[in-house]
C-alpha cells in the first residue's frame, strides 16, 4: 500500500493501462509535453512516445469523434478533455453518436472521456462545471465520479476496461487535497457499485465526488448533535447502484440527497425518484436535496462559497430531516 | 487507361445503385459513389452518406441487406433500430473485408470518426505481432474513405475531423459532393467559395475538383488520392461537381430548383454518359449494356423480394444491447463477391 | 376563433409576431424557399422578404451564435432546428453563453430555438428526441412544450416576448393531428403555467406535450375502471409551475408523472423529487413514472411502439398506483 | 502614413496594455491588439480574447473596470461574477459608445456572436426611423472585430462562425493570432497550413498575414479589411505573425518552447520596434516616451489602487438575475476619453 494523491491514483491508473494494454492511448489538447492542463498525463509521454499519447488541436468533436473511429478498430482510446466544461462541445458526438452505437448495429465504442470536473477553486463560469445530469438521459454511456484515490484509480482501470463508453469525472478540488492508501497490486473498482463511506441509523447523505466529503465532514457535526448518519458514496452515476440506494433507505428511512450541480434538473431529481417510487413504504419523511444554488457558477470567493453546497448546509438539512 | 473488365465490374455496380437509388434519392449522382470507391482495396474503410449507397455496394454490400435496412427488418444489420443505409460493418482485424461505417443523421460528425478508423488502423499495425490477429499483417495499410455533401461541410464536426486528419497525417480521403443543393439551399448560401474543394485549402491538404458525373475521371482523381494517402502521405479532399436531380426525399418537389437547371444537368446524366463511353471505348456493346441493365434490375427486384417476407424485429427485445454484456446478437452484413475479389485490387 | 393544426398555430404565432414587431426575425436551415422541413415557416419569406426569414448555412452553432450576437443588439431572433435532435449540436452555445450570458453581465439573450421533437412517427435514433432533460439543469434557459394549436401559438408569443432564452419543443407527432380552437385576437400563455386538462379526484397524471393526449386517453379508460385522473398539462418545463403540481396533488394524494423522454434521468426525476420533497404528507402512494424505454429511439414500428410509452402502459400504472 | 497625433495615441494606449498586460499574459504581443482595434471606429464593436486586453482599452474602457474584474470585486461589471476581462458592454442604440463582448472560455463561440451582432446592427439600420433610437441613424455601419488564436481555429464554432459570416456577407473582420502557442501545443500541432490566415480560404474572404509586432503594419492591413467590411464587401480575416512571451498563463514555465526561440523573439518586441520607429520618425523623442511610459506606469499604479478598495460582491446576491424580471443592477462600463473622442475617425 501507498499514500497517494487523488490525482496521482488517476495518473497510476492511466500508466498501468497503458503499460498492460498496448491498445490503450491517451490523446486531448496538452496531454503530451505539457503532461495536462493538471498535470494528470504528467510522464506518460517520456514513456509511450507521441505515437500513444497525442497532443490534438482545440477540437473537442474531433477528440471523441477519432477515438470513435480508433475504438472501432480495437483501440481503448481515453480522451482528456481539458476541463470538463468544453464537454458540452461535443455533446452531439456523446450522445448521438457513441451512445447509441452499440444500440444501433451492435458497434461498441469502448472510449472513455475524462476530465476535471466541478468547483471550488474560484473556476468561475466555465471552469465549475458538473456535467452529469447533462447525460444521464441518454442511454448508452456510463458515468463515474470517484471521491477517493482508491476510487479514482480502480475506476479508471475499470472504465478503461470496459466495453463501452464511459465518462470519467474527476473532481479537480480533490486533485490534491485528497490522498489515501492505495495496494501496489492491480485493482479494479466495478462500474455500477456504491459503497457506504459511512454507517448510520438515522439519516442517509446519497452523494459522489468531492460532496463526500462534505457529507462525511457534515456526519461528523452531525453525530455530536445525536444525529447518526450514514453516507452512501454512488461511484457510478451511470448505471445506478439502486439496490445499495434502496438499503440505505430501507435502514435509514430518511433521505438527503447531496451533489455539487445546481439543483434544478440534478441527478438529485432521479435519486430522489427512484426513492419516491421503490422506497415509499420505508420513508418516514420527504426526500430533501442539497445541491448548488440555481444560478451558472460564478467567480468571486464569497459568492462560490453561497452558491455551493457546505457543511452548513447539510447540516442543517439534516437536522431538518431528522426533526420531521 | 482502365482495364475493361474494370469498366465492366463498375457498370454493373452503377446499374445497381441506379435502381435502388432510383426508389431513394441519388439519381443523377449515383456514379460518384461507385468511381469513388471503385478506388479503394476491398479491406480499406467507408462512411457512406445516405447518398452513397452506391459506394456500399462497391465494397460488397449485398443489396438485401439496404432492403432490410429500409424495410426495417429484424434481420437487418441493425435489426430495423435504424434507418436505410445506417448499416456498420467492422469485421475481424484479419479478414479480407471492407470497414463499413454507415451514416449517422448529424452531418459532418463521421469525418472525424472516419479519421479515428484510419488513425486506429495505422496504430494496429504498430502493435506488436503478438497482439496482431492472424492475418493481418497481410493486409494493406488501411485507407478510410467519407463522403460530405455541400452542406455538411459547413458543420464545425466537418472542420474539426478535417483538419485533425490533416495535422495527424491520417490515410483519409474525403469525397466533398457539390450537387448544387444541401436540402432547398442552393450552395451560394452555403459558401462564399465556387469550387468546393477549396474548403481543404484551410487544412494544409491536397485537394481536387472533378466533373462528377464522368465516372472515369472521378474514379482517376480519387484514385490519385488513396494512393497517395496510403503511402503514408496524408489526407487529401476531392471535390466533386455533380448535381442532385430528386428532391432531397420523397416528400420534396424540387419546386425551388430551376428547370433550365434540371434539364441542362439531364443532358450529363453519369449513367449516359458512361454508357457512351463504354461503346464508343468498345468495352461494351449496347445489347451488352441492356442485358447488364436487365440483369441488375431482375438482381435487385429478387433482392427486394427477399426482404420483403423476413420478419419485423420482435417488441420484446426493444431494451437488449444497450450495453455490452447483454449483447443480442447482430446479424454480420452479407458481403457478396466484389470487384476486389477477383483481381485481388482495384486497378 | 377557428379551428386549426398546431402546426399552422405556430406558423401563425410566426407571423403575427413579424408583422407586429419588425425586430422578430427568422432563421434556420431551409426556412425560407422551402418554407421548413415541415412547412412551419411557409409563407413567411414571401411576406416579410429575405432579410427577415434566413436559410443558413447547415451550422446550428452559428444559427444560435449569431442569434445571440443580434439579440445584443436589439433583434428577436427566432432560430429554427431542423428536428431538434441537431440541438446537441449547438448545446455548448445555449448551455454556456446564452444561459450565463445575463448572469455575468447583465446582457439578456432574447432568443426563442424552436424545432420538431419527439417520436412516435418512424423517425429512428437521430429523429425522435425529447431534449428538455438535456437542459433543465442549466439555469438561465426556459423551457416550453405546448401540446394544443392554442398553447402551440399562444406560447410561442410568449416566448418571442420574453426577455430569456427560451428553447421552444413542438411535438411533430401533433403537427397535423391536433386541431383547436385558436382565438383571432392576439393571446399569449404566460410562460411557467400549468393547466390542468382534466380535473379528478383519484389520482394526478402530470405530463406535457403529446403525451398529453395519451393521459387524457388513459384518464377517458381510468373513468370507465371507476378511476377519476386529474391530467396536468406543464406546458413550461423552466421554470416549472411549482404550485399547480403541488395543488394537483393536495387534491389527488397519487401522481403519476408521464413523459416521452427515456426514463432513466428524464424530467420525470425532477417533478417526482419536487413532490417528494414538498408534498410528501400528501402522498398516499409512491410517486410512479411512466416514460419511453432506456434505449435509443428505434425505427421499426413494432419496437417504437414498445419502446414509447401508451395510453395501456398509463392505465396499468393508474391502477396500480390507485390499488396501492 | 499616419498622423503623428494618432501615433502618439497608439503608444499610450500600448503602454497601458503594456503595464497591465505584463501582469496577465500578453507580453510580446501586447501590440496587436492595440494597433487592431485602433483601426475600428468608435461605435465598432469588438470581442475580444483574454490577451487582448489592449483592444478593450483601445475603445476606450478604463483600467480600473479590468481590475475590478481581477479582483472579483462587487463593483465590476460581472460584480464578480465572471473573470478577468470578461465584461459586455451593450450601450443604448444611439450612443457614441463601443459594443464589448468579452471573452467566454469555449473558444470560437465568439466568432459567430461578432457575425450576428454585425448582422443585427445591419438589421437595425433596416428598421423604419420609428423603430430606432435617437442619434442612431447617424452612426456609421458598425463593423464587429473578433481576435481568435491559431488554437482556437481549430473549434468547429470558429468554422461554422467564419463560414457564416461569409456567406452572409457580415461586416466582421477577424484577426488570427499566430502566437506559436496554443497552451503548450505548437501551431504545427494545430493545423497542416503554414501561414494561419489560409484558414480563410475555406470561405471565400480577403486574407492578409501581417508582422504582428510591427504595431503600424497591423493597424494598415487591418484598416483596409475594416473600410471594405463598412462599405458592404463583407468578412475578412488578418493573420498576425506574433509570439506569446510568457506561458499560457501564470504556472507554465513554458519549458516546452526552445530558448532559441524565445531569444529571437525578444529581438522583435513590438514595444522596442514601435519605440524605434516613433524616435526615428521625430514623431516623439526618447524623453517624451520615457515620460509616457511613467505615466501610464503611474496611472495604472492608481487605478489598481482605486480597485483593491472596493468591497466585494454580497453573497446574498448569488442567485439574483438569472433571468430577466429580476434585475439585479449591472454598474455600465466606464469609458474613458478614448482615441476616437478627439477626432471622431481613428485615420
Ligand atoms: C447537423 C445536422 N443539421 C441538420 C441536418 C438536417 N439535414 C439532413 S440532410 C440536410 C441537407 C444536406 O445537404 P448536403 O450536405 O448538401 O447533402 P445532400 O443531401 O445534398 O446529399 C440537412 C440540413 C442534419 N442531418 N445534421
Ligand atoms: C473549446 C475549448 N477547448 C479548450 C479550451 C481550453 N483552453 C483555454 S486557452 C487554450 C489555448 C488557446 O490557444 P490559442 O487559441 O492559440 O490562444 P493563445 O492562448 O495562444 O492566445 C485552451 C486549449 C477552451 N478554452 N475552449
Ligand atoms: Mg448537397
Ligand atoms: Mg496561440
Amino acid at each position: 500500500m501507498a499514500v497517494i494523491t487523488y490525482l496521482e491514483a488517476i495518473r497510476q491508473a492511466l500508466f498501468e493501462e497503458m503499460a498492460a494494454d498496448d491498445r490503450v492511448f491517451v490523446m486531448g489538447e496538452d496531454v503530451g509535453a505539457y503532461g495536462g492542463a493538471f498535470k494528470v498525463t504528467e510522464g506518460l509521454i517520456d514513456r509511450f512516445g507521441e505515437a500513444r499519447v497525442i497532443d490534438t488541436p482545440i477540437s473537442e468533436i474531433a477528440i471523441v469523434g477519432s477515438a470513435i473511429g480508433a475504438s472501432y478498430m480495437g483501440m481503448r482510446p481515453v480522451c482528456e478533455i481539458q476541463f470538463i466544461d468544453f464537454i458540452a462541445c461535443c455533446f452531439d458526438m456523446l450522445t448521438n453518436f457513441a451512445a447509441t452505437s452499440r444500440y444501433r448495429n451492435g458497434a461498441g465504442v469502448p472510449i472513455v472521456v475524462r476530465g476535471p470536473s466541478g468547483g471550488g477553486v474560484g473556476g468561475g463560469p466555465f471552469h465549475s462545471l458538473n456535467p452529469e445530469a447533462f447525460f444521464l438521459n441518454t442511454p448508452g454511456l456510463k458515468m463515474v465520479e470517484p471521491s477517493t484515490a482508491y476510487d479514482a484509480k480502480g475506476l479508471l482501470k475499470a472504465a478503461i476496461r470496459d466495453d463501452d463508453p464511459v465518462l470519467y469525472f474527476e473532481h479537480k478540488f480533490l486533485y490534491r487535497r485528497i490522498k489515501d492508501d492505495v495496494p501496489e497490486e492491480d485493482y479494479v473498482v466495478p462500474l455500477g457499485t456504491a459503497k457506504v463511506r459511512r454507517a448510520g441509523k438515522d439519516l442517509s447523505i446519497v452523494t459522489f465526488g468531492a460532496m463526500v466529503h462534505t457529507a462525511l465532514d457534515a456526519a461528523t457535526q452531525l453525530e455530536a448533535a445525536g444525529v447518526d448518519t450514514e453516507v452512501l458514496d454512488l461511484r457510478s452515476l451511470a448505471p445506478l447502484d439502486r439496490e445499495s440506494l434502496l438499503a440505505s433507505v430501507a435502514k435509514t428511512s430518511r433521505v438527503l440527497v447531496l451533489h455539487e450541480a445546481t439543483r434544478t434538473g440534478g441527478i438529485g431529481g432521479e435519486l430522489a425518484a427512484i426513492v419516491a417510487e421503490e422506497a415509499f413504504e420505508y420513508l418516514d419523511a420527504p426526500v430533501v436535496r442539497v445541491a448548488s444554488e440555481d444560478s451558472p457558477a460564478p467567480y468571486a470567493p464569497p459568492l462560490e462559497a453561497a452558491f455551493l453546497p457546505s457543511v452548513d448546509k447539510v447540516v442543517a438539512a439534516a437536522k431538518r430531516l431528522v426533526d420531521y | 487507361m482502365l482495364a475493361r473488365h474494370v469498366e465492366e465490374r463498375l457498370v454493373i455496380l452503377f446499374r445497381q445503385s441506379k435502381v435502388i437509388g432510383g426508389l431513394y434519392r441519388s439519381l443523377g449522382q449515383e456514379g460518384e459513389s461507385v468511381a469513388t470507391a471503385y478506388a479503394l482495396e476491398r479491406t480499406d474503410a467507408i462512411l457512406p452518406l445516405i447518398r452513397n449507397m452506391g459506394a456500399l455496394m462497391t465494397m460488397g454490400v449485398r443489396p438485401l441487406e439496404i432492403f432490410r435496412q429500409y424495410m426495417a427488418k429484424g434481420t437487418g444489420n441493425s435489426r430495423g433500430r435504424d434507418l436505410n443505409i445506417h448499416i456498420v460493418h467492422l469485421p475481424p482485424a484479419g479478414a479480407n473485408e471492407p470497414v463499413i461505417v454507415g451514416p449517422i443523421s448529424m452531418l459532418g460528425d463521421s469525418i472525424s470518426v472516419a479519421a479515428g478508423i484510419a488513425m486506429g488502423a495505422r496504430m494496429r499495425a504498430a502493435l506488436p505481432a503478438s497482439r496482431r490477429a492472424p492475418g493481418e499483417d497481410k493486409k494493406p495499410p488501411l485507407v478510410a474513405m467519407a463522403w460530405i455533401g455541400d452542406g455538411a461541410t459547413s458543420t464545425g464536426a466537418f472542420h474539426e475531423g478535417m483538419n485533425f486528419a490533416a495535422v495527424q497525417r491520417i490515410p483519409l480521403v474525403v469525397i466533398a459532393e457539390d450537387n448544387k443543393y444541401a436540402y432547398s439551399t442552393p450552395i451560394a448560401r452555403q459558401m462564399a467559395i465556387a469550387r468546393i474543394d477549396e474548403r481543404a485549402a484551410a487544412y494544409g491538404i491536397p485537394h481536387e475538383m472533378v466533373d462528377g458525373n464522368d465516372m472515369l475521371a472521378v474514379y482517376d482523381v480519387t484514385k490519385r488520392m488513396v494512393v497517395r494517402a496510403r503511402a503514408g502521405e496524408g489526407a487529401a479532399l476531392v471535390g466533386v461537381d455533380t448535381m442532385r436531380m430528386q428532391g432531397h426525399a420523397q416528400h420534396d418537389d424540387m419546386r425551388y430548383v430551376p428547370k433550365a437547371v434540371v434539364d441542362e444537368w439531364q443532358q450529363k446524366d453519369p449513367l449516359l454518359r458512361f454508357r457512351r463511353v463504354l461503346v464508343e471505348r468498345r468495352a461494351a456493346t449496347d445489347k451488352e449494356l441492356d442485358d447488364v441493365d436487365r440483369m441488375t434490375k431482375a438482381y435487385a427486384a429478387g433482392e427486394a423480394d427477399l426482404a420483403v417476407n423476413e420478419p419485423m424485429p420482435d417488441p420484446a427485445t426493444v431494451t437488449r444491447g444497450v450495453y455490452a454484456g447483454d449483447d443480442f446478437a447482430v446479424p454480420r452484413v452479407e458481403l457478396v463477391k466484389s470487384p476486389f475479389a477477383e483481381d485481388g485490387s482495384s486497378a
